[in-house]
């Protein structure tokens, strides 16, 4: 398909479409390090799939790949105090807030040296001491539980600011709600942001949903509500950043819904059979990596040699992170059984 | 007759009840358009429109409650919890008025819902997607708590608990979905409560459900070759729980070992053998030995996760500890 | 206070005030039976508490005084066949979906008579034969079984239509929101009504919710959603007139807030020490029976003299339910103890 | 030291840690400005301000979730749940978040977060206001549940709990609000996981807990005038559980009677039974007896639900049954 017709067609079909320039305050630096986070998520993703294969790597996985402006420009904005509440879908937010790539590939292989020492996997993947308080295997249940970091901020009168993310999936589990109707109570300062990539496993969310736009259940509960392009750097990052500065101001919360389309697979071994992935082809021409990569050439923000450079630096630590957690890492050992049930190293056997 | 896999059996029997009573339905996460992630469901939206085979949005807590309602109303639904380990959200629909209902209204109103969930360990995939709960629901007056194993027991068991006219939660071991076994072409039904003797014995009798009987079957087995014979039961049915074929075989072996994957803690096995005091001390020669999963969230890590479930080592060696 | 002064300050005060006015296709007869039915409410309710001092009746018990024209005005607009799912508030939806008061009061002495043979009380009572779907005492637990009754007339195609109710504090349960989504993303046969009363038990709901339009909600999950004058049985009446139609041609949920204001306490002996009462003062002057009654007599539509006939029959009917409860009903036998916890009969000890 | 209801003691524990470390923090339903439905959290939102004495909406399944998280980022919430029997709602958050982040997170994240639940039967308030769920909990590792029954216990176990650093599950059974007792005047602690013996005794050993253990008292006089002489043991704490107390006693009487309020099946007393014979099959002269409630739920009707529970009667019954 052709790129420029084929953009065209998706801008009609695509409602949160939205032209890119670059907003306020975002200077070179950031851009390029945004771009580069992308690339890191990305050949992350990329990397496991043959690993899970390969059989390195088990349980479930589920790739961030085209969601990772969404992650980036907001998550980039945090300091280090802030929390991020994340998914099952939360590679990419704990890459975001700054994670080490290597203890979680050590924990995707199930390594005593991961960061959840081999207890929890891929879909727990957290790293308290930069705030990403982890991410959930079921599916909305992490979002009160990541409102509360805010409910602990708003109590003690600190400045730090909880980012939640969940998906149009989670979005429909009651807690999230019940989470938005007391974050709007008391001016808590969170952000929730829906990743809104339109299926939950082979559900279309048309299908279970009777307002297609998940942002306004916020303003249903008083909450200031808008909607991004999902594949949009630029405006998500604008978006984030009045969301964070209000935030921080006391003003409390924001909802965020980020639509995108979900591009691949669930999960590792998921091929889409119940669904047409021909009109994902349109959105592969704006997918985040390559729409920033071009919007940054088209504006002489960055040079396709820098780019390239990028890319590659990203697949070497990616490379790296494999190296290390498959021979320099280790199984737990059984003695380890009953560590970490309890707090303190009690064991109640 | 044909084998078939568990997994079929229960497609089998969903499809029968849905063609006998339009009264049926089913719903849940992705149990339409996907047929389930297991594929138990597969084909059946096709065969009885969107209407009889719902996709849920992600609203466990809701969606049950809706269930409850509509069998309150005279439905016959089927609500699938896709991991037995989020049973925990719709936790109060089923608690407190599934089963209460039929009580708190003396008798006004029948709640015919049937509430799937595969349980279990297995497969990695760490401690939200690992658990064994059915005990919660033992404790539970007013449910009836089902755990078939094998694909006949699985499409008769299923086919009276949609028939019940009361609440009736359904446990299907993941591990099971795959193992196979004969099933009459014709309609049947195995009724609910009553256990099975999957090998007789004289010796020590194990008492086991679900996967664990598998994992029993394979220690008795082994034991035979070093002579202790066992008689093996799958209990089928924990609510209610036929203890006239518990007893009936501990009259004949004085010896019991009872399993479980849960972890043993608070678990039915302490149940089970408080019962069989009541019923029979006098029958035993030796003290009855619990065995369970040990007291932990399940692990990502398979090394640990393995470490986590009741082997048949641990079994042979709870039976030679009824002897010595 | 003087009556027109007080009436000019309210409606400054409460925003949901509505002038009255007779809807098209409300004809006398029904205007009668309605205000009958809400004195029979009313009766019933003020008989109930001196018997609980008395302790004849026990357990919780929570009255619908001066909410009965949400009630009466919706639900007398139902068939037979039609549900209603009801609250710890519940009397009042009984005794307008055509309820026996007679059974209502030996339940709540706890009578074998009683609807729920003395096992279930004010909390759960329920008439099944009528679609009365029962009262519960887990607040906004029973909203999603409610939805579920329309769940079936939507797979069955009947033009069923259920009515369900929460109070503003039920509406904070997220199986609320959640049982709101699917409604409106299959058009299920149901009107959600929230009888907002602006407190739950001792909490005024505005320090607990971000917008103080609790149907604003139902549009952020895609259903039309309005709000009326809780005290105006004209006003809501028409309202639901249209919402009941919608859902009997298969359009899909309607969201009617009720706004009120709870002017007795929470139960029996909740005598409010926790807020000020005297705000209450300007509500009485229109309480749901006396404005309507004041607006029949204005407009001719029946004279002073029916109006204290209909309220002398009421009384005579709730004296006769509890002689009927107090003298010649029956206490359940020991030996019925394990009856209705399971169907059929069956008994698993 | 001074003579206070079990009510008062918690309303100090409440307020002594409050003052001591200003990470805790109240949240549920009408705590803050009615100061909880029994009057227990009366006076501290005044004290503390509304941001640590919480009045929520009704939302337990997210308010929970709250605590849940804001004890991940290191504050020490209670939460209290005005009725056990709605611990269904926050369930999920209770069993896989606040029990298992210690654990899927390797270690990363302490989730020391108290559960106030008030349960039992009594009033007259029926099936969903009566539930003693307790062993629920006591099957999920990672949790501590415990249940005082006196004011010095619930006072010092209370303040152990909100120092733990792991999340605790405190049941309050209602009948007991009024009970009063000794509180020394000074700040002490009652470590979780340690029973006390309210009687001494040679003859049968009574493990009880929260109000059963009255009635157990109750009972263990009454024997006495026949010359039976029991030795009656508050748990105080399910899990851990503390079975070093139990099987001391049991060593001196060879006889016991496990003593639950929850409905029979599926409690924790088969748990506690399995656990004894574990332990000390050989130093049994008789079956262990156990006595629960009747499987069902809690009737409205004031006769049916008194017949519901164990009385003095059956457990006197019961420990002559360890006669015969
Ligand atoms: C409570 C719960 N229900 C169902 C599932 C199974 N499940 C895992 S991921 C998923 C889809 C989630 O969709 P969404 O929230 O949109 O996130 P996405 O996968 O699209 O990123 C489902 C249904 C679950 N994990 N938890
Ligand atoms: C889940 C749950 N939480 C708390 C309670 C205690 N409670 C009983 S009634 C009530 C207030 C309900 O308020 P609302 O829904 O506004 O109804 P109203 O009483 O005002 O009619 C509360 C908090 C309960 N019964 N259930
Ligand atoms: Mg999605
Ligand atoms: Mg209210």
């Amino acid at each position: 398909m052709k790129d420029s017709k084929c953009i065209e067609e998706l801008k009609k079909e695509f409602d949160a479409y939205a032209e890119m320039y670059s907003p306020e305050g975002l200077d070179r630096e950031e851009q390029i390090r945004m771009y580069s986070i992308m690339w890191l998520m990305r050949k992350f993703e990329e990397a496991v799939k043959p690993l899970w294969m390969a059989n390195k790597v088990h349980g479930y996985y589920h790739p961030y790949i085209t969601e990772e402006a969404i992650a980036t420009a907001i998550i980039t904005q945090l300091k280090k105090e802030d929390y991020v509440g994340s998914t099952h879908r939360g590679h990419g937010h704990l890459i975001a807030k700054g994670g080490n790539i290597n203890k979680m590939m050590a924990e995707l292989f199930g390594k005593e040296e991961g960061y959840n020492k081999g207890r929890g996997g891929s879909m727990h993947i957290s790293d308290m001491s930069i705030g990403m308080l982890g991410a959930s295997g079921i599916v909305g249940a992490a979002v009160a539980p990541a409102v509360g970091s805010a409910l602990k901020s708003w109590i003690k009168g600190t400045d730090d600011v909880t980012v939640v993310f969940f998906g149009d999936g989670g979005a429909n589990a009651g807690s999230v709600s019940e989470s938005m109707n007391m974050a709007a109570a008391w001016k808590l300062p969170v952000i929730f942001v829906c990743e809104n990539n339109q299926w939950a496993i082979a559900t279309d969310y048309a299908r279970i949903t009777g307002e297609p736009d998940l942002y306004k259940r916020g303003i249903g509960f008083g909450i200031p509500s808008c909607r991004c392009d999902g594949y949009n750097i630029y405006q998500i990052w604008e978006t984030a950043k009045a969301a964070i500065e209000r935030a921080r101001a006391g003003e409390g919360p924001t909802f965020i819904e980020c639509k995108t389309m979900r591009m691949l697979g669930h999960h590792a071994t998921d091929d889409s059979w119940y669904r047409d992935m021909s009109v994902c082809d349109k959105y592969w021409e704006i997918e985040p990596i390559k729409r920033m990569g071009e919007f940054m050439v088209e504006n002489k923000i960055a040079t396709p040699a820098e780019l390239e450079a990028i890319e590659a630096e990203a697949m070497k630590k990616v490379e790296a992170s494999i190296e290390y957690a498959d021979t320099q890492c280790h199984e737990p050992s059984p003695d380890t059984f009953y560590d970490y049930i309890y707090a303190d190293g009690e064991v109640i056997k | 007759m044909s084998i078939i896999t568990l997994r079929e059996s229960i497609t089998q029997a969903l499809r029968e009840e849905m063609a006998l009573d339009e009264n049926v339905f089913i719903m849940g996460c992705d149990v339409g358009l996907r047929g389930n992630p297991f594929g138990i469901t597969k084909g059946l939206m096709n065969e009885y429109g969107e209407k009889r085979v719902i996709d849920t949005p992600i609203s466990e807590a809701a969606f049950t409650g809706l269930g409850v309602g509509a069998a309150i109303a005279g439905m016959r639904p089927l609500v699938e919890i896709l991991y037995a380990d989020w049973i925990t959200l719709p936790m109060d629909n089923i608690v407190n008025t599934a089963a209460k209902t039929c009580y708190m209204f003396g008798g006004q109103a029948n709640v015919p819902i049937v509430i799937r969930a595969p349980f279990g360990v297995g497969g990695g995939v760490a401690a939200q997607h690992s658990q064994n709960n059915e005990n919660w629901f033992v404790h539970v007056p007013g449910l009836k708590v089902i755990t078939p194993s094998t694909p006949y027991d699985m499409k008769g068991m299923l086919k009276s608990a949609i028939r019940d006219n009361g609440p009736v939660i359904c446990f299907e071991h993941k591990r099971n979905y795959s193992m196979k076994g004969e099933v009459p072409d014709g309609e049947y039904l195995v009724p609910i409560g009553k256990a099975a003797i999957r090998k007789t014995g004289t010796d020590c009798t194990i008492v086991a459900y679900s996967y664990m009987t598998y994992v029993a079957e394979a220690a008795a087995i082994e034991l035979e070759k070093e002579g202790i014979s066992c008689e093996v039961i799958d209990l089928r049915s924990l609510l209610p729980l036929d203890y006239d074929t518990v007893m009936e075989s501990i009259k004949k072996t004085s010896r019991v070992v009872v399993v479980t994957e849960a972890p043993l803690r608070g678990s039915i096995a302490g149940e089970i053998v408080g019962e069989i005091i009541d019923r029979g001390f006098d029958l035993l020669d030796a003290p009855p030995q619990r065995l369970g999963s040990k007291n932990s969230p399940v692990a990502y890590n398979e090394g640990l996760e393995a470490m986590c479930t009741p082997k048949k080592e641990d079994i042979i060696a709870a039976v030679r500890k009824t002897f010595e």
